[in-house]
């Protein structure tokens, strides 16, 4: 095994400007918030991102007009309402959206992950989604039944990043048997061509090689692994800490309004250094105290 | 059996939902959003479950979050995230592409859904007001509710009589219900399905057997048709006999209050 | 939730002659060899079986003329060598056999659990398997790339039947974090027409709550589940007990030869009342706790 | 690094199959069987990559069972069900799909394997000898050889070299090799690969880099040319100038003897 561990900044280094990138998590929760500033801060642009739903992270990139297309089910904040600077810039016609139900989303990452090109489902007949996009949706028929099917794209991106709960040195990503698994970042990491993955730990290789069946990313998979404990604030990660709801209340409330909007970034993303000092800026300790659910 | 007299138009609601699902089936139940839409498309659905499993379907089960069959006799007191992770269940799957197999196969006999725009055949848009590749409104996009409408039995559709959102066509197809009516679902390659009611806080719809068109099944107490057809952008089928919609019982009305959401967690808007 | 914990005689009662019956598990592990001995039991016949690997569970319904024809990766005893009874009937002509290949059996199985009637594939092209199984083996065109791909049918059966671990009696069926995973009853459940399942052990519903995620087959998969400790026997059941090395071999010793394996059928199949009469004959309590790695 | 004197031919095989292992590699290695199949599928190929670990690759790691980097300094005592269970490892993927998704996407860079025959092209057959429908000898199936012989980089077969199994077509092509030779496994829509390497207790053979054909490349110490070609049922192709299988050195004889196998688990047959 090779050793895979990096600094953030390293790692956040790799993805140029006008790459497709697949971002794991869902919404607001286990999604890597802290990479995204990061990858903001680094002046990369231009990004065409893969999600399943998208949320905050989608939401900051176009808020700060580094977003060119999105393919995902649904981008939204959850229970704090739409994702009002992605909306913003699809309704003034500067990012292209194409939109997939779950089932058709999935089909797309299994068939990257599967290593085919397609893959048949028949969840988008009769749909808008199908009807505006013949380039990644095509009808076929099936060879045994005759009965009618579309051909979905496989979702193939140059990178992939994610957000877990701990890994070692090698890249090996666990995640406890308590947990929320309503997402599809196995998936997505099976799927990935370059992978990057942020953790809340990095714990020694005998911790993981105890418990092999929790590995869900191994470390073949990997091209870097970085530890960034609360790498998803102000979202959750699931048996590590909630969502500050505070600090997501304000985000909306920035995000609403452009000018506002700039101020945030320019506080929380820009005005920091790197991932410390942001903590710094964006929780006190009593705060992070009482999202812990450790 | 007596019906009560004291009870909200929310509760109103779940009872006439609740009607709606058998003992031994599986229902699915979005998550999140906030506010009016909250309670749409997951409160009154959850309180639904409950009252029903406290009545007539001791054996009905929902998927909820990545969940399946989680302890409704042990709602949580706040939907944040640990909650949701700890919440006890039968199960919770590898991932969610595991659900979307399940509703593949059809192993979901009911599901609650609500949407900004539901036209004349129970087509559903969640995506786009407008002009879909310049919108007017950008929306949420399509989650599962496309999946929900393609391969569930028995969609239910909650969601609030209004002009803007009962239209003669949605502007974009996020969800095929009976698409241009007759057999015109059958015909794009899709199982038999599409909305099973239409559940308003006004009125109950169906859709006629048919044409595809949406019926006026029963008007709420206090409602008149009048009423109905001014909030809506298009005339509904209306049968020979329009009944009332049956209100809840005492029983009901005390089980919801007391027993299933006596801190006001699901019914909040 | 309803209750479908069974007995191991009306469980198999459900099964008639003819049945398409999907068995799980792999080879020699965790695969339900009582089921099938009462399956036996009970006079039926002509069945047709999918496996992955198949194994003992097969060999043992070869041996009887109680197959007629199998589909799967392989067909063996693993350490203990060829699975004689199934060889000796294709030879013979009595029992048809469709090769696939692992990623095809699986694309199968994905197939069924996805709701979808074919699955397009790779790995067949140019093979001997291909070229005999026109019924279910088809070539299509990825309609974005224009590659070549096979489609193969999707693997439905009448009948799926597993050996599990520990279930409740709603048939919620739990797998403990340290196993050996290596098999696709996860899949080959998802895919399940009508599942029966064979537990280790039934634990009350509140030991199954408790930790959700550990849950691989939820109660609305299941028709009947079943408590039949050693159920795997010979075989092995991953973190309960090991192969019965001592037993496996004189199977094989009996299996070479048809009069011997009439002998063996007669004591240890049909010449007992149930299950447990079975382990009162086969095993002794000392070698049940030599084989027992709990 | 002095050779060995004092070697056995399985001692030679691994070191010969050590060699064509990289730094930092993924290889793939079978279970199961009994016997000499078991050495050559199993025995030979785990050894073989634990002493390129513990020599010049390092980072070399297999996956085996369902594991993933099995931590090959603590080899089980046994391969009973248990000592796979419980052997440390970097991951165990939650089902044997997860691997085919792992062969399909190419992220195996070698494999070992064995089979019964093997033909001109480096086809190979574990399904039946004679008549599929009707055959002489049924063999084992396909298991996952199809998919190495479809994705993997490098695939090495190990069998011994004999009359019966070299033979100049397969009665059944189980995995693909070069097909019919030159570019025949392309235009069946294969990606390049087809073995690398075949390994054999009497010589190694690769294939010719235009036609494809099966070509001698160095016979091992005290076997001859002769030897080599009554061992076979076709005549492969011969190079200007056949080389001498190298032999392992001294230190890699007492690795495999008192590091990797010293309680002869590996090397059984």
């Amino acid at each position: 095994m090779q050793r895979k561990l990096m600094q953030l900044s390293d790692a956040a280094r790799l993805v140029p400007s006008g790459s497709c990138i697949t971002i794991g998590g869902s919404i607001i929760r286990r999604t890597p918030v802290a990479f995204v500033r990061e990858l903001i801060r680094q002046g990369v642009t231009d990004l065409h991102v893969l999600g399943f739903p998208a949320g905050i992270t989608t939401d900051m990139l176009a808020g700060v007009g580094a977003l060119r297309r999105v393919e995902a089910v649904y981008e939204g904040l959850f229970q704090f309402g739409m994702a009002h600077n992605f909306r913003r810039g699809v309704e003034a016609g500067e990012i292209e959206v194409r939109d997939f139900p779950e089932t058709a989303m999935i089909a797309r990452f299994r068939a990257a992950s599967q290593g085919i090109s397609f893959m048949p489902t028949k969840v988008l007949l009769g749909t808008g989604m199908a009807k505006h996009n013949p380039e990644q949706i095509r009808e076929i028929t099936c060879p045994f039944t005759g009965e009618k099917y579309h051909a979905v794209q496989a979702a193939t991106s140059d990178f992939t990043v994610l957000h877990g709960y701990v890994g070692d040195e090698f890249g090996n990503v666990q995640w406890p048997v308590q947990r929320d698994s309503d997402d599809i970042d196995f998936i997505q990491a099976k799927a990935a061509q370059r992978l990057i993955v942020t953790v809340e730990r990095i714990v020694p290789h005998a911790e993981i090689a105890r418990q092999p069946t929790l590995t869900y990313v191994p470390h073949q998979w990997v091209e870097a692994i970085v530890e960034v404990p609360y790498g998803a604030h102000p979202g959750s990660c699931d048996g590590y800490y909630d969502e500050d709801e505070e600090h997501m209340q304000y985000y909306q409330e920035c995000a609403k309004d452009p000018a506002r909007f700039k101020e945030y970034a320019a506080t929380y993303i820009y005005g920091v250094t790197d991932h410390w000092d942001y903590l710094q800026k964006a929780v006190t300790v009593k705060r992070l105290s009482q999202l812990s659910v450790r | 059996m007596a019906y009560a007299e004291d009870y909200s138009p929310n509760e109103l609601l779940v009872a006439t939902a609740a009607r709606e699902l058998r003992d031994g089936e599986l229902g699915f139940v979005g998550v999140g959003t906030a506010g009016r839409a909250f309670t749409l498309a997951v409160g009154i659905p959850i309180a639904a479950a409950r009252l029903a499993q406290m009545t007539h379907a001791p054996n009905f089960t929902i998927y909820w979050g990545n969940l399946l069959s989680p302890d409704l006799q042990r709602i949580p007191p706040k939907l944040t995230q640990h909650h949701i992770t700890t919440w006890p269940a039968a199960a919770q799957l590898s991932n969610t592409g595991d659900k979307c197999d399940m509703l593949a196969r059809r192993q979901f006999d009911v599901c609650f859904d609500s949407a900004p725009q539901i036209d004349r055949f129970g087509n559903l848009n969640i995506t786009a007001i407008g002009e879909y590749r310049r919108p007017k409104a950008r929306l949420i996009g399509c989650l599962a509710q496309t999946d929900h409408l393609a391969f569930v039995s028995r969609p239910i559709v909650l969601t609030d009589l209004r002009k803007r959102t009962f239209v003669e066509r949605v502007d974009f197809i996020t969800s095929v219900g009976y698409l241009d009516g007759k057999d015109s679902r059958i015909k794009a390659g899709l199982a038999p399905g599409g909305p099973w009611k239409v559940i308003t806080d006004k009125a109950v719809f169906g859709f006629h057997a048919e044409t595809k068109e949406m019926q006026l099944e029963s008007l709420h107490p206090g409602v008149t048709l009048e009423d109905v057809l001014e909030s809506m952008s298009f005339r509904p089928a209306l049968p020979q006999h329009i009944g009332q919609t049956e209100p809840p019982t005492q029983e009901q009305v005390r089980l919801i209050r007391q027993e299933i959401d006596p801190n006001r967690i699901l019914l909040v808007a």
